[in-house]
């Protein structure tokens, strides 16, 4: 097969290109920056490069959901946890070699592996591409309120009650008992 | 009363006797000995009241082995395990030998003060276990038993047991239970192939031997590891170690069961699980196991020569005695086999007796060391008279029960004209001689010669033995009543098995009369 | 025949009865009564003893030429075989010539030394169980040589053998006699093994235990065993008949104390005197001969080779034992020795002898038989003569002795001197006629054997003498002083002269008339002859010994310790029996125990139980060395995840 | 001409593991609680191609993400509020701080 | 759209009714509180008693197939409440005595966990499945932390739930590489594309069993389990180690069965390292502890391994026999604990040696500690044997003699630790044993319950014969 550059010199492979390298190359930073609140910034860039992504697979509800859930509310929460643990903003992790030594390794132990499973696997794309019609927000709408196939509401009730759970988990832990107080 | 439920009786007394144990006041002894003195009378009773029914049931021209045979459903479905009972010959007879051990272990236990009520109550597991071991002829239902009698082991050695005892309780109990799950993978193997493609499988041995569908590639594999498997229980070389620390640490009327009847589950499985089941296998893999059985004979002899505690000393000697067990078996005609299950009985009485008497020897002098001890001849006659006794027993003196067994076994086993066998049957009989020595030794060290650190003051005999620099005097004494019920059962036992060894002798061929067929 | 077969139980039943009785409740009765309830119970044995005897050889057991063998019961006791009937223990009685002869032996001696212990032991402790174990011996004897079958023989040849040892045990508080008695039971538990691997064979091959089966004869060979057994191989090289025959003779040899099995025997005189002299003399150690005698057409017909192998174990043994004799100076030892030396000349009769009673050829099975009665009398007289003494002078030794015919002992003097002169072969005392046919015998058959014999008759008169020389003479012991040496009680005596009665009127036919020509291998009567020649020439050898003995002995001198340290060497050796017990010490203590049960028990527990013992310790070391894998550092769990997960998946992908 | 799906695939791969990377290799938890945002992500990268690229008749991985991403912030929420209890007791959220429980 | 498919979902409809009255009860009832947990041991009971009554009529699958029940189903939910309902029990007097406080949270977060559990139990595709699981965890680590006064449960909860969102991140990495090759997240349809092993299908199996592994406790994905359960409170290490495993055990069977049928080769494979990996580590790990919740964290790791050889089975009698081993091993470890959470909370003791001499001062727990012991070492006649053989007769069924008799050994191995303990309660001899307990009625009467039932339900043969006749459903 001719390989030619050019053909994929397109709008669509760049905005790729420019959005993966945002993605991974903040991950990247966001793992290795040794601030936390740093790190937290880039991993605020990782999730909108990712919200990217989505778009540009002509996601845009799940792009926005990113943005609003992700970047909105986790980042947020993980800066606020920041500020609560006192100092930790300013302090400077020091990881010994060895430990990102071995941590490194495992990973890439790990990505060699997955790649080269992948590009063994031969996954044939199926005829539309990443640009395909954008997802009617209908559509969505009846996915997720619907019992049929492929439609989600056991999983949608199901969540709200994870979504409880949690809440109350994450209160009862979080406040102080009355001996604390 | 149906077959079912009296054969049951063996398990329910005991059973019964645990409730009722249960229910009695801990610190009221006197109650909790008589009550097992009661039940284990009646289990006496009722294992003689068998035997005289099986006696009388038995027909010699009857083609079925076993008699009194039924069947409970248990598990239904896929796994199909029944509750089903029945006896031979064999199983009368390993059920009076229970029996008897069973009674006389509870006079041998009469002294005990510590804990009596918990000592008892295990007591009667281990007793349960062996009892439904012996009347079980489902495969599962024998497993269960068969470990039902041998985790008993590790409290009553660990709790009342002497010297190392956590450590002997602890190997012991590992060493059996190692050897349990090769059997287990045995009787798993069994079963699998218990029946026809197509049949449902079954646990129950009598038709699972009717069936014989195994096929000898996995009979190979299948019956070495069950025959191990019951063989380290049957103290078969090199799965023997846990023997000599076991026996030496338990408590008297323990290492009495334990070696009286427990080791004889392992003969017992060995010949009607290992070996009636996979046939084919034995003939062709008996050589192995003979010469490993044909070295604990002579190797638990030798080195039972040179040991220096009473109780080691036995303890080889069962590894010798009941090597030759499982040798006979593997001689695989009916001489040998009868042999080996007279060898059977007659080892558990005796061995029980030694370990009774050694007991009540220890439980003065508070040593088992030969070294520390001399001439106890003058100061209990009794007792040592019945050591005597056992140890001719041992050395299989014609008139007690050794010797019946040993002969059948020798003839049985000269049955086979090759070299090979020839060899391992003149190097079993070997074992006669060395049996007399360290018998012998015995004897004359500590029973004969002049007191060894006894001291005689007023009448009185005392042990002097010097611990830590303190000098300690124990109080000797010759047996009390219940010491000599228990060595009178046995002895008496022993005598007529010796004397008038017709009967039970023709009892067992009777059951075995199938083996000359089926390893033809 | 009836009454016989009515009476004959009670030959094995009372004296188990009078074991059971004495054992159980023995502790409960006086000392005498128990001494003359044993007595009592052993005289009637005697009587019926006697009655059977008498009514078979002028009896029913007259069968036309021959004596018939009878079994006048025959209980089955076990069944080894469901298949070969053969093969089944019975608990029996068989009566032919030779069984008939023991029973009076048996019965004889039994009852004397009964008699005799009642004075002999008197005081004892433990009186009442020597009694129960003397009557537990006769039963096991008199089961030995009634028995049908050679199982039967081998059970009770295994309580003899027991008895034996409770006997020596006596004393159990010496350690001297407890070692005694281990050592007794162990080197014929010994030899009892080759017995019982010999019937083994026997036994699979011919698939009978039944002396009647097995010795029947027809023509030249014995049937069944010939049929059964010629041309088959044991081991594939070695001939089954004859390794069979030669293990069951190894088994009379233990017993019968052969070469090298006679360790046993001297120690054995630990036990009491009077028990040693049923036991060790007249009965229980010519069981082995008793054993040959009774198998002698097999041994005859079929294993030859064997039975000559007998003839000069039995030369070796007579001629080694007499030398040590010569130079022991414990009487009982020289008694001792003495048995060993007799009971190998029946060996040797035995060897030489043949099958037929035409011609005389089976004389040396007759005088081998004839030589056990006779020796059984004067042997046990010879000891009980001995006890007698030693009761008087309180010592075993030679040197607390001397000079004891002054001193009042007349009856023991007189009887001791008469069992003396039978020993030594002089005319007219029983030993002379019985040991003369030995040598006729041998000397028909092998003149190395004749010489042998004879010179070791010659011996046997020196040393015999040499013995009652030093006893009776020599001179006057020092210890007398504190105390005098006395007659022994009458109860004592009456055993003595009846005894040797015996032994002085054996060859006045009229007195004792069943023996010895009536006794054959082939139970036909034997017409015997007198030769003089032979019968001159050992008198003349018996008398060159008596005479040296004589003239070394008479009165104290300093020639004995001359000739002795002139031949320093053999007399070391000699009295040291040749240093058989110390190698057999050495084998026992530094090969058997030192090293291979020390090796044994150390590899039991080392490598055995040491390799047991590795495995636990491997897991718990193993369990020690991997905690540090659980750090406790939640990083380190996620790292072993991920690398579970890589690794897991690469295997699988390999292994797919 | 689009790039195939392999190039999407890589990049949730990389950033997969540069989370496990971030996880093993960051010192403090909120920083470790992080880097299981970035896995979590680069799942979603993967739901979300194959859906695209491979299935693209229904919504199943699209929604997937959804639920993932809910799921992740409760899951966020909790392990916060957790982490700020570790503080509270040991002064302390370094990584180093929780391994007393071991062995 | 048709709601009334919620109803087939009884069990789910009722827990979740049960939550919204104790969430209300909670709010009305106000500070006090007094009888509030007698009311929700109650309405558990209740819903438990139900579960065996009524809710299995309506049995069946909706959502499309995403929710799937069915008899098995059902059994394995009522099990499981009444695994709950004995740990409810349990946690009675802990409650009382030190979370006045929170009462009304932990019950509903209990439940809520329970009520994720049924959903893994009966999702029928990947996304419930992952919901569920993730509502068994989340709550789970606030339970972990919620012994407040303790370092070790803030700690063992911080563990918990980043080690289960990353494992939760691996087991949807997966899932994602599923969906990727077969196009569905329906398990009925991943069957049906599952079908040739290609190694991406091999990683994301592997991926997606770490996931579950970690639910389990599988070795290597195990490490958090002791850390967990020795700083969680007892009760939720009972939990814990019972009732979230069970489920989870019971979900690995049904998604190996239901998703990945015709890939058995792929599945036993991964499954026979990882359960000779676990049985084998944590027996060793268990031989050296000190502290007895983390002795029994390792002792369930490694039950976790002979659970899971009825699941490799991959045979009838392998479901039948995993639900049967469930059902003892809850009882039997419940017994434990029981004992442990009395023992730790009257005496405060929670090391194996403060257990030396226990027997003296205390025969009754030290006595069923003793069966608990036993039967989890398959000693007979106590129940636990009864499932180890019959799971051991389904493992053989299936071929794999190696991996019998791998574990076989290890069951020996076992017997060794838990005889220590048994060691130390009756023979080792202590100079200040634990005094004499006056022991809560509640979490008395759960040992009692747990033990008569360790004692008896080897014997009771119908209740294997019931499990056999509804195990059916999934093959």
């Amino acid at each position: 097969m001719d390989f030619d550059f050019i053909d994929y010199l397109t709008g669509q492979n760049i905005m790729f290109v420019v959005l993966s390298a945002i993605v991974l190359g903040c991950g990247l930073m966001s793992v290795l920056s040794t601030k936390i609140l740093r790190a937290a910034t880039y991993l605020f860039f990782t999730l909108f490069g990712i919200a990217g992504l989505y778009l540009l697979m002509n996601y845009e509800f799940l792009a926005a959901v990113q943005l609003s859930v992700y970047a909105g509310a986790v980042v947020v929460l993980l800066i606020f946890a920041i500020f609560l643990v006192k100092n930790l903003g300013h302090e400077t992790e020091k990881v010994s070699c060895s430990k990102k030594g071995i941590a490194a390794l495992a990973s890439v132990l790990g990505i060699v592996m997955t790649l080269v499973i992948v590009f063994n696997e031969g996954i044939v794309p199926a005829v539309v591409g990443p640009t395909a019609p954008q997802v009617d927000m209908q559509l969505i709408g009846d996915t997720l309120l619907g019992s049929g196939k492929h439609q989600y509401l056991l999983i949608f009730e199901a969540s709200s009650v994870l979504l409880l759970a949690c809440i109350i988990g994450a209160i009862v832990v979080a406040t102080k008992s009355k001996e604390e107080k | 009363m149906s077959n079912l439920l009296f054969l049951s009786l063996f398990v329910a007394v005991p059973l019964v006797m645990m409730v009722i144990l249960f229910l009695l006041p801990s610190d009221n002894k006197k109650a909790i000995r008589y009550t097992m003195a009661g039940g284990a009378a009646v289990i006496l009773a009722l294992a003689g009241y068998l035997t005289v029914d099986f006696l009388g049931e038995y027909n010699p021209e009857n083609p079925d082995q076993f008699l009194f045979t039924d069947s409970a459903e248990w598990y239904s479905g896929a796994l199909n395990i029944h509750y089903s009972v029945g006896v031979d010959g064999v199983s009368v007879a390993m059920i009076l030998l229970s029996a008897i051990v069973v009674i006389t272990g509870v006079f041998a236990s009469w002294s005990i003060e510590e804990k009596t009520k918990e000592y008892f109550l295990w007591f009667l597991m281990l007793s349960i276990g062996v009892f439904g071991f012996f009347i079980s002829i489902d495969l599962f239902t024998m497993f269960l038993f068969y470990e039902v009698a041998l985790i008993p082991m590790y409290l009553l050695i660990g709790l009342w047991g002497s010297g190392n005892k956590e450590y002997a309780a602890m190997k012991l109990t590992l060493m059996l239970m190692g050897g349990s799950a090769f059997l287990m993978l045995g009787i798993f193997g069994i079963y699998h192939y218990s029946a026809p493609q197509g049949q449902d499988l079954t646990f129950n041995i009598i038709e699972i031997a009717k069936n014989h569908s195994m096929d000898i590639e996995e009979q190979r594999l299948f019956f070495p590891l069950t025959f191990v498997g019951f063989g380290v229980l049957g103290a078969m070389f090199p799965f023997h170690t846990w023997s000599p620390d076991g026996h030496a640490s338990a408590p008297t009327a323990v290492s009495m069961l334990h070696a009286g009847v427990l080791m004889k589950l392992g003969g017992y499985g060995c010949f009607r699980v290992a070996m009636t089941l996979m046939p084919d296998a034995c003939k062709e893999q008996a050589w192995i196991f003979i010469v490993l059985t044909g070295i604990s004979v002579v190797y638990g002899a030798f080195s039972a020569c040179v040991q220096n505690d009473l109780k080691y000393i036995n303890a080889y000697s069962s590894v010798s005695h009941c090597g030759l067990v499982l040798f006979a078996l593997l001689m695989m005609n009916q001489e040998a086999m009868t042999g080996a299950v007279l060898q059977m009985l007659s080892h558990g009485l005796m061995t029980a007796l030694f370990f009774a008497l050694i007991g009540m020897i220890y439980g003065q002098t508070h040593t088992r060391d030969i070294r520390e001890l001399g001439g106890l001849m003058q100061v209990m006659p009794y007792l040592c008279v019945c050591y005597v006794i056992a140890g001719l027993a041992s050395l299989g003196l014609p008139g007690l029960s050794g010797f019946v067994a040993e002969m059948k076994i020798f003839v049985g086993s000269f049955k086979h004209a090759d070299t090979f066998h020839r060899f391992f049957v003149i190097a079993g009989c070997t074992s006669i001689v060395i049996t007399a020595v360290y018998i012998l030794r015995v004897v004359g060290k500590i029973l004969f010669g002049p007191l060894y650190k006894v001291d005689k003051i007023q009448d009185t005999y005392f042990y002097v033995s010097e611990h830590n620099g303190e000098v300690h005097h124990n109080k000797l004494r010759d047996a009390v009543w219940f010491e000599k019920v228990a060595t009178i059962g046995l002895i008496v036992s022993i005598a007529a098995i010796g004397l008038c060894p017709g009967w039970i002798s023709n009892m067992i061929a009777g059951s075995l009369k199938f083996v000359n067929e089926l390893f033809k | 025949m009836d009454t016989v077969k009515l009476l004959a139980p009670i030959v094995l039943a009372l004296p188990f009865l009078m074991f059971f009785v004495l054992g159980l409740l023995g502790n409960k009765m006086k000392p005498n009564v128990a001494g003359i309830l044993g007595t009592c119970g052993l005289s009637i044995v005697a009587i019926v003893s006697y009655f059977i005897a008498i009514s078979y050889f002028w009896g029913f057991g007259r069968v036309g030429e021959e004596y018939s063998q009878e079994i006048l019961f025959n209980l089955d006791w076990l069944k080894m075989s469901e298949t070969l009937p053969g093969l089944t223990i019975k608990i029996g009685f068989l009566l032919d010539p030779i069984s008939a002869m023991m029973l009076v032996v048996i019965s004889t001696v039994s009852l004397m030394v009964h008699i005799y212990s009642m004075g002999y032991m008197h005081g004892e402790e433990g009186f009442q169980r020597y009694y129960a174990v003397l009557s537990l011996f006769t039963f096991a004897m008199m089961g030995l040589v009634i028995a049908t079958n050679i199982f039967q023989m081998y059970i009770f040849w295994e309580l003899v053998g027991v008895s034996s040892f409770l006997l020596i045990s006596f004393y159990f508080i010496k350690p001297s006699a407890v070692a005694a008695a281990k050592k007794a039971f162990i080197v014929t538990r010994f030899a009892d093994m080759f017995f019982l691997i010999g019937i083994l064979i026997l036994s699979y091959y011919t698939e009978t235990f039944q002396f009647l089966d097995l010795t029947a004869v027809s023509g030249d060979h014995a049937t069944l065993v010939h049929d059964r057994m010629c041309g088959e191989e044991f081991f594939g090289f070695l001939p089954a008949i004859s390794t069979a025959m030669f293990l069951i003779f190894l088994g009379g040899a233990g017993k019968s104390a052969m070469f090298p099995f006679h360790i046993w025997l001297p120690d054995a005189m630990e036990g009491p005197t009077p028990a040693s002299a049923l036991i060790h003399a007249a009965t229980m150690v010519v069981a082995g001969v008793f054993l040959v005698a009774r198998m002698f057409p097999v041994y005859f017909f079929e294993a030859a080779d064997v039975l000559t192998l007998i003839g000069y174990i039995g030369a070796f043994t007579s001629l080694f034992a007499a030398v040590i004799a010569c130079v022991q100076t414990d009487i009982k030892r020289v008694l001792a020795f003495s048995t060993i030396s007799q009971i190998a000349y029946m060996f040797v009769a035995l060897g030489v002898s043949g099958y037929t009673s035409e011609h005389e050829a089976c004389l040396g099975y007759t005088s081998s038989m004839w030589h056990l009665f006779t020796h059984a009398m004067f042997k046990a007289c010879l000891f009980m003569g001995a006890g007698c003494i030693i009761h008087a002078v309180h010592s075993n030794e030679m040197s607390a002795m001397g000079n004891l015919a002054k001193k009042h002992m007349t009856i023991t003097h007189i009887t001791f001197l008469v069992s003396c002169l039978a020993i030594a072969g002089i005319p007219p005392f029983s030993g002379f006629f019985s040991k003369d046919e030995i040598l006729v015998a041998a000397a028909n058959k092998d003149t190395v054997l004749y010489v042998c014999q004879a010179f070791v008759a010659g011996l046997t008169a020196f040393y015999m003498f040499r013995l009652y020389f030093r006893i009776f003479w020599w001179n006057e012991n020092e210890s007398y002083k504190h105390h005098a040496p006395h007659e022994a009680p009458k109860n004592m005596t009456v055993p003595l002269i009846v005894l040797s009665i015996f032994t002085c009127f054996m060859w006045i036919e009229k007195f004792f008339p069943f023996f010895p020509d009536k006794i054959t291998a082939d139970r036909k009567t034997l017409d015997l002859e007198f030769d003089s020649v032979i019968a001159g020439a050992s008198v003349l050898v018996a008398l060159v010994g008596i005479g040296l003995a004589y003239w070394l002995y008479k009165e104290k001198n300093d020639k004995p310790d001359a000739i002795a340290s002139k031949v320093k060497c053999l007399y070391i050796s000699a009295s040291h029996r040749f240093y058989i017990d110390e190698i057999y010490l050495f084998v026992t203590r530094n090969i058997i125990f030192g090293g291979i049960c020390k090796a044994i028990a150390w590899f039991d527990r080392h490598v055995i139980d040491g390799f047991m013992d590795m495995l636990g310790w491997t897991a718990r070391e193993s369990a020690s060395g991997i905690r540090d894998v659980q750090s406790g550092n939640l990083q380190k769990y996620a790292l072993g995840y991920i690398l579970g997960v890589i690794i897991i998946a690469f295997f699988v992908f390999c292994s797919l | 001409m689009n790039l195939p799906i392999e190039a999407y695939l890589v990049v949730s791969t990389l950033l997969f593991f540069i989370g496990v990377f971030g996880f093993i290799a960051r010192k403090n938890l909120i920083g470790i609680l992080m880097s299981v945002e970035l896995i979590l992500n680069a799942v979603n990268i993967n739901f979300v191609v194959f859906n695209r690229f491979l299935y693209p008749n229904e919504l199943e991985g699209m929604i997937y993400s959804l639920f993932v991403i809910v799921v992740a912030a409760a899951e966020s929420a909790v392990a916060i509020a957790i982490i700020i209890n570790v503080y509270r007791k040991l002064k302390n959220i370094s990584v180093e701080s929780i391994e007393s429980l071991r062995n | 759209m048709d709601y009334s498919q919620f109803l087939s979902m009884s069990h789910e409809i009722s827990l979740v009714s049960l939550l919204i009255i104790l969430l209300l009860a909670d709010l009305v009832m106000g500070k006090k509180k007094s009888g509030f947990q007698a009311c929700a041991i109650g309405l558990f009971a209740i819903h438990t008693v139900l579960g065996f009554t009524c809710f299995g009529e309506s049995a069946g699958n909706a959502f499309a197939d995403m929710y799937q029940s069915s008899d098995l189903h059902v059994l394995i939910k009522n099990i499981l409440n009444i695994g709950t309902c004995i740990v409810l029990l349990m946690s009675y007097a802990w409650n009382e005595k030190e979370n006045k406080e929170y009462v009304g949270e932990f019950y509903f977060l209990t439940l809520s966990t329970l009520l994720g559990m049924y959903f893994m139990i009966s999702s029928g595709d990947f996304l419930f499945f992952y919901i569920g699981l993730e509502l068994a965890s989340i709550p789970m680590a606030a339970l972990v932390a919620f012994d407040k006064k303790s370092k070790e449960s803030a700690e063992a909860a911080a563990k918990y739930i980043l080690t289960a969102a990353f494992s939760s991140g691996v087991m949807l990495f997966g899932i994602s590489l599923i969906y990727g090759t077969c196009g569905s997240l329906y398990f009925d349809e991943v069957a049906y594309k599952f079908a040739s092993a290609t190694p991406l299908m091999v990683l994301a199996f592997v991926c997606f069993i770490a996931g579950l592994g970690f639910k389990i406790s599988l070795v290597p994905f195990h490490f958090w389990t002791a850390d967990t359960y020795q700083g969680a409170p007892t009760s939720i290490t009972a939990y814990l180690s019972v009732i979230s495993k069970g489920a989870a055990v019971f979900t690995c069977m049904a998604i190996l069965f239901k998703a990945f049928p015709s890939s058995t080769e792929v599945w036993q494979t991964v499954l026979w390292i990882i359960i000779v990996l676990t049985i084998v580590v944590g027996n060793l790990f268990a031989m050296r502890q000190e502290n007895i919740k983390r002795f029994f964290a390792y002792s369930s790791v490694s039950q976790a391994g002979y659970i899971m050889l009825g699941v490799i089975a991959g045979n009838e009698v392998g479901v039948s026999t995993t639900i049967f081993y469930i059902l003892i091993y809850m009882f039997t470890n419940l017994a434990a604990f029981g004992v442990i959470s009395i023992i730790e909370r009257q005496a405060g003791k929670l090391n194996i040696s403060d257990y030396n001499g226990l027997y003296s001062t205390n025969p009754k727990l030290a006595v069923m500690m003793m069966l608990a012991l036993f039967s989890l070492g398959g000693i007979p006649p106590f129940a636990g044997m009864f499932s180890k053989f019959f799971i051991f007769v389904g493992l053989f069924k299936s071929g794999m003699i190696g991996l019998l008799f791998i574990a076989l050994i290890n069951t020996v191995v076992s017997l060794y630790y838990y005889l220590l303990i048994v060691k130390a309660m009756f023979i080792k001899e202590n100079e200040k044993p634990i005094a004499k307990i006056e022991s809560d009625k509640t979490t008395i009467c759960a040992v009692v319950i747990c033990t008569i039932a360790v004692i008896a339900i080897g014997f009771i043969s119908p209740i294997y014969h019931y499990i056999e006749s509804v195990s059916s459903a999934l093959n």
